[in-house]
């Protein structure tokens, strides 16, 4: 049996006495949509970082296909095949959008700086596929055409896209999407919302994404984790975690998972 | 309200009057005089008699004002004339008032025997009494307050009658418009004609480059080669801080390693190892690469100003260690090490010409592979850990590898210059390597503009060459010089010639449309 | 767009370039005298080459004066109304500054003083080298691009002047610096480079006699502040006073510009020495003596050397520099030397001797120049004709007699005939030690 | 446990790391012998001369590097003219005892003059004086060399710094000259006085000057201390330094805070200039220049932007100075060699200085 795409063993982050991501266990199957939920401050940011290479875990395993990945440096993390995008977009605002996605397909290339220098064959041809790429890539993201205005003078929702252009070129077989809707009009989450379905269905890539949009989670995600004080507490399709009091407790406090049933039961009855 | 439209005046003319004063106490008045006289021609008369020196004194003092007066007109285009008008002459009045107080102090002072130069070296007898317009000071100081106060008003008329009519913004925009058309043409331009006329100047440069060292002289030829050897330091350092945003202060350490390796190897004391340049120079080379990559190893994982000052240390150090008895026997301690060889070619020595030449050709050359290196994948990377160090990392770069590398290119451009440097002086020694060569190449990369390879020659030019242009103004040259190093960061802190962007996508559509256009036919 | 950004690029470059050509007044100069100037300005190659080139002179223009054409290196020649300029490469700004201030207005003030040649004026014209080899090198080829340039009071600091040798060597102008004392410049058979201030190894000599001989001393302690000239003398102190027999229980250097010395003085006195010998400048010398007593040294010598000599030293240390020893240029009292301070104060407002010990022997500069130049300048018509190689002979056989005593060189270029003369301060005066 | 072993990662830069840190830690121990045990070239007098010194520079120091750290701890800059601020309080300090000292006495014979009538009373006016032009230029610098940069590239504001640096020098020299001066102090604080302490037999001196310099710097400091932990000044501060915007929506006025920063560094690096000037004397337009290197190297080493890892920089720096070759059996020469090398070697094994914050965890 292949194993899954990420596997997390107890995995524990500790910033001084805080224990940000305690214990957790997660696992995303491979070409899978999953999402981890969780009120502020949850660990789901600490959880991501671990998986991406940027924290090193105090204990616990974090298995890519199998192969453990925790405290490797995240070069090496990309390189096998983890892209991620950033909570607060962090594009390179100097450089133009073709050339945020052709320093995203660095790993894939493999020419060198005496290359540079000599124009050799294998860097024509490198180069050329690389723009190639960048240009489809571009058309991908519908940004055809803004390829070289710099990354800054982008409109919001476009830098979005940049980043997850950027994250693709890597050719990633796991996309981690950190907030990936945050701050959009909803005409936009919903053309979010599409092409995250495309890289799974059309790239095959698999999918761990962090959102607050519950409309999103739900509608797109196969599976649910949901995180609270850097524990799980539950996890599961959309309609098991909707319906789950721990959930509701989590997000509104305690004693509102009876509230609400109240609250659903009155609606009903209204309706 | 009414204080508000004064207040304008006051501030002028309080930051007017102090820097006149600052002029006075530096003696530059007596300079920027000689200047209007040597521009007006009167100056070579000016020995003989003591009219024409105050006359150019005055005038001065009323370029001062008409400075004063057009800034006072700058500031609230809402005011009425007459407001505009009352601000600058308040203006010119309180400059005035400081100035001529100032010189009516001094001036009794003066006239009472009394010596200042122990404190204020520039306020001499001869002087004191070409500032006193060869009067009493009561009567120069008035002079001051009119002369002020008058000019001050033209200065001002004109400024609000310009502003008024925004004539200049009118040729501001009309000029802009011009050149962005004529940029517009030359890129719309079919591209063959774009290639000839590029071609054609091209040659044209090439020709010129070739032709000046023949004949603007040996002081042109040296000035420019230590240009061109700034501008070589300028393309490693743009490197490693233009590039990769790895703040290096200690750039001279490598410069000096370069110089060093190359003199020690050609010279014949202190060692007598007479070793061929030209592998002398590749030595050289090797030598500061090591120097950079020994160095990096430990240190390029710290950030930000911390990597400054450990550079800046490891500068040091290496000057220091250069000079001191400890390393005698290898340096030649502070002595410095002198008959380093010059390059020769099929048995003959450069001439100064030749070397000018040598040197153009080495700038083009570096400039060709920065710019080679810039647009690849080293160069992307070396931008991304710039723009966002911990991104970079986690799109897939090896920063360390990618930062040492560009601190290792960084430090063999600078052991080449070094050992051009060396070899062109004939001469090396410990003073060459101060700090202050290390601020002045950075000073280059950012006064060109970060990261933009046009940006270093153009930089180089000016830093390197405007002080020696400056010299004109002898010992203002260094004031003036750090005056404009702020004022430019002020006005234009994008550089020079800030680094521009290639148009990548652009450039993919072209190439595709060029090979539609060829398969049609 | 690659090709056409080199292009902007070049013509840029091209563009300051000719921006940057030498002032106005340069230039009409290089006008009048335009076929001196070509002969000067290809000089830089072989000598061959500058005599086939002194030929064609004579071929093209049969107007200069015949002593002209005989000079191998032909005529500065200097219209009316101009002046006699003499250059002069010094640090006038940054660290050193009083050093070349001190002496280019010792050397201006020579200028002032002198009623001139048949009408023509002297002119000092001096550029910052900042005391640094590059900046020395970059003033000596100004220097040589202006004709009426005649020759070099300097350059001040033996590396600057190193550097600039070969430049005025190549464009015959003859140099005498009154402070490049680096023992090695006048080893090098240049032909063009005098000097007047004694140099290292004959001070060390002289000094180290003084310490072992004179003052019978045994253990002594050499110190420098790390500089070329500094470091020099403390060497040769070093071998001679060991060579004499005497020990050196220490040897230390120090950095210059600091401002507290008590660490490495306190380490020297661990030796206890009976004297220090210090080679360097009078900045350091300064701070030391004030610091002696805090470093544990009371009761020991302090021997300097013409660096640290001077009313600054006295002055500044007061009480805490009485009894010690330095070494001179300064002229014993007399007339002239009198009118010379009173002048110098007159002039710029300070002491003849507050900026530098140089004061003196740069006015003597000047005057052998002068001598030098009239000795073999002429007027012919309205025009004053300067023969260069005369003159870079001329200055090498100066005999004349200035403020610091007789001026004599010697085949490479020695020109100070008098010795070090060393002075003890006694009562807060530099007095001649006997 | 497994996990920890490896974690372990050898890397280049580990691997120097460990290399030279064991090799100076070998060295410094077989000195530490040689000094204790062995023939002793420095007994306990030079070794007390040596501490002497290096605290009463290194209280300078500390002053100055305080300025370097306030200003970056609140706009991420390196004041690089920060040396020349202290210049000018020097040469302010200067001109005040000038005057003092040719002023006669009230109420007193005329060969009495005024400083050493009321030598307190002067030396306050001169600190005053001093003080109070560094902030004046301090304020004036910020005003017009940085503020209109306050948006632009870091490095932009360092190069307009290096520019205030070279005019502010170059027009002190063209205004007052370029030969050295020399500080007169008052009969009480003459230099090359001091008390004399017995240590193994043998008289150490420590210099009025050096003492006084050394508690009054000491003094500036508690009292900066006091102002950046207790009043609503400090409080200010170190919100700016946190985040400018937040603090101007909290209604901070973050231009003032930032003037009274510069103002407060420069009352600090005048008050340093005329404590130099005091015990050292000799000084010209150039003295600001070293100074300034080596406390924002003082500076660096504390931690840049945390005042008591200025402090104990500043210290450590003086001593190193005074100490270090000693130690290390290297010429006084090599002073600044030790003192940068220990500078290296602080920053590698911990990159952000003696107390700065750990950086190690990037902020995702």
């Amino acid at each position: 049996m292949k194993p899954p795409a990420i596997q997390t063993k107890n995995v524990t982050k500790r910033f001084g006495g805080l224990t940000a991501v305690d214990a957790v266990n997660l696992v995303v199957p491979e070409s899978s949509i999953s999402s981890i939920i969780g009120p502020n401050g949850a660990g789901k940011t600490t959880l991501f970082n671990c998986v991406s290479g940027f924290y090193t875990p105090e204990e616990g395993e974090i298995l890519f296909f199998g192969e453990p990945i925790q405290g490797l440096p995240t070069h090496r993390i990309c390189k096998m095949g983890i892209a991620r995008t950033y909570q607060n977009i962090r594009l390179f605002k100097e450089m133009t959008a073709v050339e945020n996605i052709l320093v995203g397909q660095h790993c894939s290339m493999t020419n060198n700086w005496a290359d540079a220098i000599f124009h050799d064959r294998r860097f024509r041809r490198e180069e050329e596929n690389a723009l190639n790429t960048a240009c489809e890539l571009l058309d991908f993201i519908g940004l055809s055409g803004l390829g070289d205005s710099l990354a800054l003078n982008l409109p919001y929702g476009a830098q979005r896209r940049l980043e997850i252009a950027r994250a693709l070129a890597s050719h990633p077989s796991l996309l981690l999407l950190d907030e990936p809707t945050a701050g959009m009009n909803p005409q936009e989450t919903e053309e979010m919302k599409a092409l995250i379905k495309n890289l799974r269905d059309q790239l095959k890539i698999t999918i761990l994404l962090i959102e607050h949009d519950m409309r999103v989670v739900m509608d797109i995600s196969d599976k649910i984790t949901v995180l609270d004080y850097g524990v799980k507490i539950a996890e599961g399709i959309p309609s098991e975690i909707q319906n789950n009091d721990k959930v509701i407790e989590a997000y509104l406090g305690p004693g509102t998972a009876k509230m609400t049933e109240k609250l659903k039961q009155k609606n009903n009855n209204y309706a | 309200m009414k204080q508000n439209k004064i207040k304008q005046g006051v501030i002028t003319g309080l930051t007017f009057g102090l820097i006149f004063i600052f002029l006075i106490l530096t003696g530059f008045t007596q300079v920027g005089s000689d200047m209007i006289g040597n521009l007006l021609g009167n100056f070579e008369k000016a020995g003989a008699e003591n009219a024409l020196p105050v006359i150019n004194l005055i005038l001065f003092t009323g370029l001062i004002g008409l400075l004063m007066g057009l800034s006072t007109s700058k500031a609230n285009l809402s005011n009425t004339w007459l407001a505009s008008l009352l601000n600058s002459i308040l203006a010119g009045l309180i400059a005035g008032l400081l100035v001529g107080a100032v010189i009516l102090v001094t001036g009794s002072f003066h006239s009472q025997g009394v010596d200042f130069r122990n404190y204020l070296p520039k306020l001499g007898s001869e002087q004191m009494n070409y500032l006193l317009h060869y009067t009493t000071p009561l009567a120069a100081g008035t002079t001051y307050l009119i002369t002020s106060t008058v000019a001050s008003l033209i200065g001002g008329a004109i400024g609000k009658a310009f502003r008024q009519q925004s004539w200049t913004a009118h040729s501001m925009t009309w000029t802009k418009n011009t050149v962005k058309n004529i940029g517009k043409k030359l890129k719309l331009g079919q591209s063959p004609q774009r290639k000839i006329i590029t071609i054609l100047g091209l040659i044209v440069a090439g020709g010129l480059l070739y032709l000046l060292p023949l004949v603007w002289g040996s002081y042109w030829n040296y000035t420019m080669g230590t240009v061109a050897i700034y501008i070589l330091l300028g393309i490693g350092l743009n490197i490693i801080v233009g590039f990769s945003g790895q703040l290096v202060l200690g750039y001279v350490a490598f410069f000096a390693t370069g110089a060093y390796t190359f003199a020690l190897l050609t010279a014949p004391q202190p060692h007598a190892i007479l070793m061929n340049v030209w592998l002398a120079v590749g030595i050289s080379v090797i030598v500061s690469t090591l120097t950079g990559l020994l160095l990096g190893l430990p240190i390029l994982n710290l950030r930000g100003d911390y990597l400054a000052i450990v550079t800046l240390g490891f500068g040091e150090i290496v000057r220091i260690l250069i000079r001191s008895d400890l390393l005698t026997f290898l340096t030649n301690g502070p002595k410095g090490v002198t008959n380093v060889v010059q390059p020769s070619w099929l048995g003959k020595v450069f001439s100064d010409v030749n070397y000018t030449h040598f040197l153009f050709l080495l700038v083009l050359i570096a400039l060709f592979i920065a710019k080679r290196l810039k647009d690849s994948r080293t160069g992307r990377s070396w931008i991304a850990i710039r723009e966002d160090q911990t991104v970079a990392q986690a799109t897939g770069i090896n920063t360390f590898k990618s930062k040492l590398l560009a601190l290792a290119l960084g430090a063999a451009l600078a052991g080449l210059a070094g050992a051009l440097f060396a070899s062109r002086n004939q001469f090396t020694g410990p003073e060459d390597f101060t700090l202050m060569v290390s601020v002045n190449v950075l000073c280059i990369v950012i006064v060109g503009g970060m990261g933009s390879l046009p940006g270093i020659v153009v930089g180089a030019m000016v830093l390197k060459g405007l002080p020696e242009i400056l010299r004109e103004l002898d010992d203002y040259r260094l004031l003036v010089f750090g005056a404009l190093l702020i004022a430019m960061m002020i006005i234009r802190p994008q550089g020079l010639w800030p680094a521009k962007k290639v148009s990548l996508e652009l450039q993919r559509k072209d190439s595709l449309g060029d090979n539609i256009q060829e398969v049609e036919p | 767009m690659k090709l056409k950004s080199v292009f902007v690029l070049l013509v840029v470059f091209v563009l300051a370039l000719t921006a940057c050509q030498p002032s106005q007044d340069v230039e009409e100069t290089e006008v009048s005298v335009e076929e001196t100037e070509v002969s000067v300005e290809e000089t830089e190659g072989v000598v061959e080459e500058t005599e086939a080139v002194a030929e064609e002179t004579e071929e093209s223009d049969s107007s200069l004066p015949a002593a002209c054409l005989e000079d191998e290196l032909g005529c500065a020649v200097i219209q009316a109304g101009e002046t006699i300029k003499i250059g002069m490469g010094a640090p006038l700004l940054g660290d050193y500054a009083m050093f070349g201030i001190d002496i280019s207005q010792g050397v201006s003030l020579a200028f002032q003083m002198d009623d001139g040649f048949e009408g023509w004026t002297y002119e000092l014209v001096a550029e910052d080298t900042g005391g640094s080899p590059e900046a020395g090198a970059a003033v000596a080829n100004k220097m040589v691009t202006d004709p009426t340039v005649v020759a070099i009071a300097g350059h001040i600091f033996s590396g600057s002047t190193e550097a600039a040798m070969p430049i005025y060597e190549k464009a015959g102008l003859p140099m005498m610096s009154p402070s490049a004392t680096e023992p090695t410049l006048t080893q090098r058979g240049s032909t063009v480079f005098n000097r007047l201030a004694f140099t290292d190894a004959d001070q060390g000599k002289f000094a180290a006699d003084l310490l072992f001989n004179e003052l019978g001393f045994t253990k002594i302690a050499v110190m420098h502040d790390g500089g070329s000239y500094g470091q020099g003398l403390a060497d040769v102190v070093r071998a001679e006073f060991e060579a004499l027999g005497g020990e050196v229980v220490a040897y230390e250097a120090i950095t210059t510009g600091e401002a507290d010395y008590v660490a490495p003085l306190s380490a020297v006195a661990a030796a206890e020495p009976e004297a220090v010998y210090f080679g360097g400048y009078a900045a350091e010398a300064i701070v030391m003596m004030n610091q002696w007593s805090q470093a544990g040294l009371d009761g020991v010598l302090f021997f300097g050397c013409d660096g640290t000599y001077g009313v600054e030293f006295t002055d500044k240390t007061g009480p805490n520099g009485e009894g010690a020893i330095a070494v001179s240029l300064v002229p014993p009292d007399s007339d002239e030397k009198t009118a010379f301070d009173q002048a110098y104060f007159d002039a710029f407002g300070t002491e003849a001797g507050e900026l530098s010990a140089f004061s003196w022997s740069s006015y003597d500069t000047g005057g052998v120049l002068i001598a030098a130049i009239e000795k073999v300048a002429f007027v012919e018509g309205d025009t004053l004709f300067v023969p260069r190689s005369a003159l870079v002979e001329a200055v090498r056989t100066s005999d004349y007699v200035g403020l610091t005593g007789l001026i004599k060189c010697d085949a490479v270029g020695e020109c100070n005939a008098s010795g070090p003369t060393f002075y003890e301060v006694v009562d807060g005066v530099w007095v001649p030690l006997d | 446990m497994i996990n920890k072993i490896k974690e372990l990662k050898i890397t280049w830069g580990s691997a120097i790391r460990v290399i030279v840190g064991s090799v100076v830690a070998v060295y410094l121990i077989w000195r530490v012998v040689i000094i204790t045990f062995g023939s002793g070239e420095f007994g306990p007098d030079t070794w007390v001369r040596f501490l002497i010194t290096g605290l009463v520079i290194g209280g300078i120091y500390a002053l100055i590097a305080i300025g370097y750290t306030l200003v970056y701890g609140i706009l991420f800059m390196i004041n690089f003219a920060h040396g020349e601020v202290m210049m000018l309080g020097t040469f302010a300090g200067y001109f005040v005892l000038e005057a003092l000292s040719a002023m006669p006495a009230p109420g007193t014979d005329a060969n009495i003059n005024f400083l050493n009538a009321q030598p307190v009373l002067s030396i306050l006016l001169t600190f005053l004086a001093g003080a109070g032009v560094s902030a004046l230029a301090g304020y004036l610098l910020e005003k017009i060399a940085y503020r209109p940069l306050r948006k632009a590239p870091r490095l932009i504001p360092l190069i307009s710094a290096i520019g205030a640096s070279i005019f502010l020098q170059n027009a002190a020299q063209l205004l007052f000259g370029p030969q050295r001066r020399q500080y007169i102090n008052p009969d009480l604080l003459w230099r090359g006085q001091g008390w004399m302490i017995p240590v193994s037999g043998k008289s150490v001196m420590l210099t009025y000057t050096g003492g006084f310099s050394f508690v009054l710097s000491i003094l500036l400091m508690i009292g900066l201390f006091i102002l950046v932990r207790k009043t609503k000044l400090g409080k200010s501060m170190r919100a700016v330094a946190e985040n400018k915007q937040a603090a101007a929506l909290m209604g901070i006025d973050v231009d003032s805070v930032i003037s009274k920063t510069f103002i407060i560094s420069g009352i600090l690096a005048g008050s340093a200039g005329v404590m130099w000037g005091i015990h050292n004397g000799l000084f010209n337009h150039y003295v600001g220049f070293l100074p300034g290197i080596k406390a924002f190297t003082a500076a660096v080493m504390g931690g840049i932007g945390n005042i008591p890892g200025a402090m104990i920089g500043g210290m450590l720096l003086g001593l190193m100075e005074s100490l270090g070759p000693a130690l290390l059996g290297l010429d006084f020469q090599l002073k600044d060699v030790i003192a940068f090398a220990i500078l290296i070697f602080v920053l590698i094994i911990r990159p952000s200085g003696i107390l700065g914050e750990a950086l190690t965890e990037e902020k995702v």
